[in-house]
């Protein structure tokens, strides 16, 4: 599974995607999240905020609670300011 | 059958004329163009350049998706989209909406709501850099702009 | 205090990077400018022109009267009419509008509202020339574009 | 006082414009309607439909019961279809 960061969840993260696979109990993004956030400082910054990030899998907006099974590229990032 | 969009994610600026030009050109069904230009500001004359930075691929997805959804909404003969990325400098253009109609109500709608969906939805972030060097930080959300949405439900 | 608007009655055509670019050169407070173009239809494919015929000196007084509305009632940082008279080919451009101002909404509703008023309030009045001779007289003036101004009714 | 056409209107009275002095009992623009129609065929075409007539006085839009002392130029025309 891909993931990708940007925007401030990008920098504090310190990288713009990584390859990883999560063990089988990770079904959610929320438990992505979790998950992500014990590997090391830098992604325990990044997701300190967790309410406050928005997520996409393979490129569509999802909710929290949305399930990953199937999830080719999942994206962290702060709410958007486009236009 | 609705209009299929025409949706640019680039770093390179647009020209008003050119693009309505693209979608009036030859046609006699088109009684209303309205275009929407987003701009770089800075009225505290603080700002060096906006930085955008973008999710490349899903950007575009996004836009076309919003795109579709105001080209079933309302009647429409054509639909443009730029969005550009990158760094802009204060004054100069971000962003390009262009609806076109046989009447002038559908071609307000349509580039009001893509404009209202583009600044919560479209995947990019605003970074402010500043003359006297270094940044001032990621731009935040409004709220109000999140609000916005609402008025386009519908029953 | 409120801008001056800019009010042009003339029978060339415009261009609207150029009239945009007059309202955005040199500034950092605009943060969206709406350009409103209104062009000759003629889905049935009968029309060699539309003839547009003005009362001069009110047309741009009247003009000028519900533009300085639209600029007491939103923030704006600039605004332009362009109203063309005379005849005018299928396919080509009528009227422009174009609002400029820190923010989108501003812009957008100053914009709808200028043509909701010019519609029903500025002197002008088409007749339809047809390519096979003569013409199908003067176009009638449309119940809903009378309707169309209670909503910006103020309470 | 110019008394002007435009449109239908125009077209109808077979004029531009000219210039009268109504009578003092003229008080009104629906007085002035009145008048103007008995003038001769052509006005009375274009005034026959006196409701669908829209006015102006020196260049601002009037209803039909505005008065007209010390108007220099009356209008009188189809409702408008600009824009």
């Amino acid at each position: 599974m891909i993931i990708r960061y940007f925007a401030w969840v990008r920098e504090k993260a310190g990288r713009e995607e990584e390859t990883l696979s999560p063990p089988e109990t990770v079904k959610t993004v929320a438990d992505l999240i979790a998950y992500l956030a014990t590997i090391d400082d830098n992604h325990a910054a990044a997701f300190e905020e967790a309410n406050a990030i928005r997520v996409a899998i393979d490129q569509e907006h999802v909710e929290h609670d949305a399930l990953i099974a199937g999830a080719r590229e999942v994206a962290f990032f702060p709410p958007m300011t486009g236009g | 059958m609705a209009i299929e969009p025409t949706v640019r994610v680039q770093a390179d600026n647009f020209d008003l004329t050119a693009e309505t030009g693209k979608l009036t050109a030859d046609r006699f069904d088109i009684g209303a163009v309205v275009t929407f230009t987003g701009l770089c500001r800075d009225e505290g004359g603080q700002l060096s350049a906006l930085e955008l930075e973008h999710y490349p691929g899903m950007a575009e997805a996004e836009i076309t998706r919003i795109a579709r959804q105001a080209a079933q909404r309302w009647s429409l003969t054509g639909l443009t989209v730029i969005h550009r990325h990158g760094k802009i400098a204060p004054g100069e253009n971000i962003v390009l909406v262009i609806a076109a109609s046989a009447h002038r109500q559908a071609a307000f709608d349509a580039a009001n709501y893509l404009m209202d969906f583009l600044k919560t939805r479209a995947p990019f972030w605003k970074k402010e850099h500043l003359k006297a060097g270094g940044d001032k930080g990621w731009v935040d959300a409004k709220d109000h702009d999140e609000e916005a949405l609402t008025r386009w439900d519908q029953s």
